[in-house]
């Protein structure tokens, strides 16, 4: 095999001039939000107030970051259970988020999903999904829905799905992307190359490991972004999502980081290489891109406290708020499943006789 | 009323609902430009153009995925998968993502998505063409799962399912598309849960499904010359099931019987009887037998497939044991001989 | 003797296989560098190498398709499907060909694979991975399904499932792994197909199989204080399924309650209420009772998974309203009172 | 999209020069035998002989033929429900293969799979297999046994997996290039292209239509043959062989050709058009491969006959000792199924009572 086995840093492409400070701001305060938030419910997790999986997204708040900013209101984002940057990059309340992780009644989706779930329609946030490979068809769905009702053109919708680098090998994947080649869908397909599926390297998984590549067999251009770089993320996003609005033709972008800790917050990594885990540490994308800014003079130290006093506060009020907040109540059970009712629902407990009217 | 096949009623009841909604479309293998494996969507391609009437390339997993994605943002997509076989490779999209979406985003979303697929064995279709799974997604909460027996309920039931706002699995059967019923013009809506008394008796229940139910009717119809009353229930619905309907039915008869097509252990009947055994224990006279398909992947072979499948003398042969174990006699002296 | 979890009986059996037949080889995700997702296959790599213990990309479908191929050259490839739920993925695979190449292929080749995959909710781990979909894979001829409820069995099982030469789908679950029990030293072959009393009892029987049978022996245990007497049947395999030792042990308690992790409609405790319905209809003194999951996707919360889930008290009320509604009593007079 | 969306056919590639006239006659012989016993499979189709479905090899002998030339009988063929003519090539007895058909006992599976089952280990012809693209997986681990047990090298075992035009769509056969991209294994996939997927043609079902080209996303090499030059497409298959056994890597071959009738026999395939089925007719491989020998003398008009009586006579033979078979016995319902017996099996007929023993 060819070097391009060892997937080498795809050069930052900003043109960062052209930001203004506040926006870099911005930019880095959500980063900032998202590393904390994360933190915190690692921690949680670990008091266990959370339970089940707990994906997170440390190491991979850049391209968190830059993609969401990428996407106009009207967008629809599919993502994988790795989901709470998103969430909350996509303006859901962070109580909501972290109450939706302790499982309370006043989460996301009132618990009934947690970590793996984050759904909200109105924010055209279209979940988090823990079947791996299993948001990518109703992803390019969301397209052809697009597709079938609207014209394109600048202001047309337009579907970004997320996925991993491991998930580049799932049936599922080929099948979406050669729908939406054929018939020519407003997507962009965002691989997210953290380096790892759970403790699989992508030389190891895919037998063509530059992911970006991977559309060739439909047709479908694809590009290497550095992912620690919000602004070289958004800005490739841009230009697929414009693709995908303006010429209807999908596209990938894969966007390189380094997971920062384990699989999930269970996993020790301890199949991971010292080497591994010191070049991840010192590419993580929350200093870098301080220091960056820092430099360029668009922060100073004094704003990088602020900014993270207020993130403090705003994950200190989200813990509050999801601790204070009610269980559901058994009595729901049976709600929210079924859009239509209709006769003869099973609604028995366990330990219920079966139902049958005398 | 007019008379038409099964195949005419869906075919006429998909264009009813393709002008009806313009959300509505078609998508499958097939569908088309080749008119549909089974020719039930024959015509259609023609009238409403390949928008609404989308052929895909065989990538079942793919198609189902991006119905579902569709109808989560309103589409109301009919699938057609060209047997329940096949619905195997798309398995994963129906029973972890649609049927479970509204749910696990807490009643944020809804997949108002169809999936039409026959099953069905005895056309020689050998081992991985003729089976009958919609047990599977009976068992599944989130899925509402509707077969029905003939054409008047297949037009009724699909114009249901596809108003309805959840995930339907809607039944066919190879062997039912050419059967000839009366069907109610204008529009109906069928409701969805519930099943039916197919043909009144007093004597014994038969409880059926989808083409079970016409060797049913066939098999109670030679029992009425005998005197033999039977009572044929259709559960038209196997989720959510209509327990009710079956058990007042057994409550009266005290006698029952189960005919599926499907293979005999876990299958439908299983459930049936389950039900019956706790539900109406006390009025059972004997106890309740399942007619169901020998435990083998089918045959090809035409002795073998035959012999593996059950039919309307098997089910004869285990009415009349029933109710020789329950100690039936008619009054007619002529009928009882054979009982 | 020794004692060990239910994870390290899975973990030497591999080993003892592994290092027993060349042919054995283990594959799936995440199972040799990661040690297993469920830690089961930790160590394998190191002692074994890649060539014995592959890792795989993330394709169910295409590796358990891998597995199968190879098994039809004569390799015997043990499948971990991360969890149950994944099997969806690969199902086709499993049902469509492993299952049915023996019989469609006119006998001429055997598919000596093992699928191990664990099921169960109760981990919090909501819809998509929660699930207990084994009732699918026992419905379908060609394949054999176990369901080994302890480490002692397990171990037995699972060799017997390596040695077998057709496919094999072995049920493990989330909720068993650090389950304690004495393993027997040396080589164990277990019975597939057969069931065994886990409790011998006289007043009631509770039929369970995996994680059930734990909660069914705390249940009996309990009942025992009281002076009722309980049987365990645990089933071990699903397909082929032993209804000789559950009829016997019901022909002689004359009441029975199923107890099953899966959802009540279409589950496995369907089919043994059936056939106990109609093979031990008169020794029955009261209705048989089911106690399974509510119907709903599992929710992520805690309150609602612990609703939606069966328990040791779910299945103590069953069993009193059980005995109650066959008038039973006992010999003591302080246990009679909470009956 | 640009031209390639129209394949054109390639170019015949074959060293004919080299070949001994007696090879050429044997090839033309097999295509004949292959094109006649197909049609009168039509035919006893036709008169109820035969159920369920058929799919004819017609239009692709000389693919069948060339492909089954550069197998060595210790080679491992998996192919698709269109496998009657592999199934004669591969050596099984046209009788048995008929009387499959007929679903007799002494059929080559005993009549239990019909003619999209044909399958005989002795000759390594591993089955036809009625599930789009599920001989792929199989087929792949076939080739992942023989990786396992034996060393590369030109004596090598190796695996030919058949498939259509329309299979490459379908998950499977991306996850199954992946590994066999990944691990090294030692198979050749061909893509029988014959224009169409039932009724749909390549260019509306694939985004990428130059088949040979979707190994790209797997690092593996296709290459594109004309399907109506036995000689050409033997000469591919053994280079795609050679890779296997010494190089132990996968390769794709495309064989352009042209389905001659329906997709099964009950298709009486209205959607096609007359410039195609012309078109198709102008391509059939049989009298073209006839003519070329003809005119390279390597074949007489004589010898013609004489073959063609021949194979008459091996046909009718077939079909004789099909109708005289005797049919498998329903006694017999419950063997074959298992390897390892064990207890409890269920051997109840429909109407049993349920068997428990008293
Ligand atoms: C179909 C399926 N198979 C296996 C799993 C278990 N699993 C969860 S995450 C994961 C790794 C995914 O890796 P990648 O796509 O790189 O995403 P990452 O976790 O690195 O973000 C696996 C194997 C699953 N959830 N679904
Ligand atoms: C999974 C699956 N989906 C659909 C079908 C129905 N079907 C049978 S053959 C076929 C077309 C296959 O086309 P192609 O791969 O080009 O092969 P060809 O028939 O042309 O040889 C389809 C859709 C099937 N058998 N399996
Ligand atoms: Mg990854
Ligand atoms: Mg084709």
């Amino acid at each position: 095999m060819t070097d391009t086995k060892s997937p080498t840093r795809a050069k930052a492409t900003a043109k960062q001039s052209g930001e203004s400070a506040k926006l870099l701001r911005e930019f880095y305060e959500q980063m900032v939000l998202i590393r904390e938030f994360e933190l915190r419910a690692g921690e949680m997790y670990a008091k266990a107030r959370i339970g089940g999986y707990c994906h997170l997204n440390l190491g991979e708040e850049a391209t968190v970051v830059g993609l969401t900013a990428a996407l106009k209101p009207t967008d629809y984002l599919y993502t994988t259970y790795r989901d709470h940057g998103y969430a909350l990059a996509r303006g859901m309340e962070p109580g909501a988020v972290m109450a939706e992780l302790f499982g309370k009644s006043t989460g996301v989706v009132g618990g009934r999903g947690g970590s793996m779930h984050m759904f909200d329609l109105a924010k055209r946030m279209m979940g988090g999904y823990g079947i791996v490979g299993g948001q990518i068809p109703p992803a390019t769905g969301a397209a052809f829905a697009i597709q079938y009702r609207s014209k394109a053109g600048k202001d047309s919708e337009a579907v970004m799905c997320l996925l991993g680098d491991g998930t580049t090998n799932i049936g599922a994947f080929h099948e979406s992307l050669n729908l939406a080649g054929l018939w020519d869908l407003p997507i962009v397909y965002v691989i997210m190359n953290n380096r790892l599926g759970m403790g699989t390297t992508v030389e190891n998984a895919s037998a063509e490991p530059d992911l970006y590549k991977r559309g060739s067999a439909y047709r479908i251009e694809g590009r290497r972004i550095d992912g620690d770089d919000p602004i070289a993320v958004r800005d490739a996003a841009l230009e697929a999502l414009e693709k995908a609005r303006v010429k209807r033709r999908p596209s990938i972008i894969e966007a390189m980081s380094y997971r920062l800790k384990g699989h999930s917050v269970v996993d020790p990594a301890r199949y991971r290489s010292k080497e591994d885990v010191e070049l991840a540490q010192a590419n993580d994308p929350v200093p870098a891109f301080r220091n960056r800014l820092l430099k360029a003079k668009a922060l100073t130290e004094k704003d990088v406290d602020a900014i993270h006093m207020k993130v403090d506060e705003i994950v200190d009020a989200a813990v509050s708020f999801a601790e204070t907040s009610p269980d559901p109540s058994p009595s729901e059970l049976f709600e929210r499943i079924y859009a239509t009712p209709v006769a003869n629902m099973p609604h028995s407990f366990p330990g219920d006789p079966v139902a049958v009217s005398a | 009323m007019s008379e038409m096949t099964y195949r005419q009623a869906l075919n006429e009841t998909l264009r009813t609902e393709l002008k009806r909604d313009e959300n509505v479309y078609l998508i499958g293998e097939e569908i088309g430009v080749f008119e549909g494996s089974y020719k039930i969507t024959a015509g259609l391609l023609k009238e409403f153009g390949a928008r609404r009437v989308v052929d895909t390339p065989i990538a079942e997993e793919g198609f189902t995925g991006v119905a579902i994605g569709s109808a989560m943002l309103g589409l109301r997509p009919v699938v057609e998968i060209m047997t329940i076989n096949f619905s195997l490779i798309a398995i994963d999209q129906i029973v972890n993502h649609a049927a479970k979406m509204r749910a696990m985003f807490g009643g944020e979303v809804s997949v108002p998505i169809v999936i039409r697929t026959p099953g069905g064995g005895g056309q020689q279709l050998a081992a991985t063409h003729s089976q009958n799974l919609e047990v599977w997604y009976a068992h599944i909460p989130g899925l509402k799962v509707v077969a029905p027996s003939n054409p008047a309920d297949a037009k009724a039931l699909l114009t249901a399912s596809i108003r309805d706002d959840d995930p339907v699995l809607f039944l066919e059967n190879l062997g039912l598309y050419n059967l000839k019923g009366e069907v109610p013009d204008g529009e109906q809506v069928g409701e969805i849960g519930k099943a039916k008394i197919a043909r009144p008796g007093t004597d014994l229940t038969v409880i059926s499904y989808s083409r079970g139910v016409v060797t049913a009717l066939e098999v109670a119809e030679q029992f009425a010359a005998e005197g033999i009353s039977i009572e044929v229930v259709d559960l038209c619905s196997l989720r959510p099931l209509d327990r009710d309907t079956f058990c007042a039915s057994v409550r009266k008869t005290s006698r029952a019987v189960i005919f599926e097509d499907d293979l005999l252990s876990y299958g439908i009947g299983a459930e049936i009887s389950a039900t019956l055994g706790e539900a109406v224990f006390d009025w059972l006279d004997a106890p309740i037998r399942r007619v169901a398909a020998a435990e083998v992947p089918l045959p090809y072979a035409k002795p073998l497939e035959l012999a593996a499948m059950p039919d309307g003398a098997a089910l004869a042969k285990v009415i009349r044991e029933t109710l020789a174990a329950s100690g039936f006699t008619t009054g007619t002296a002529e009928g009882a001989r054979n009982v």
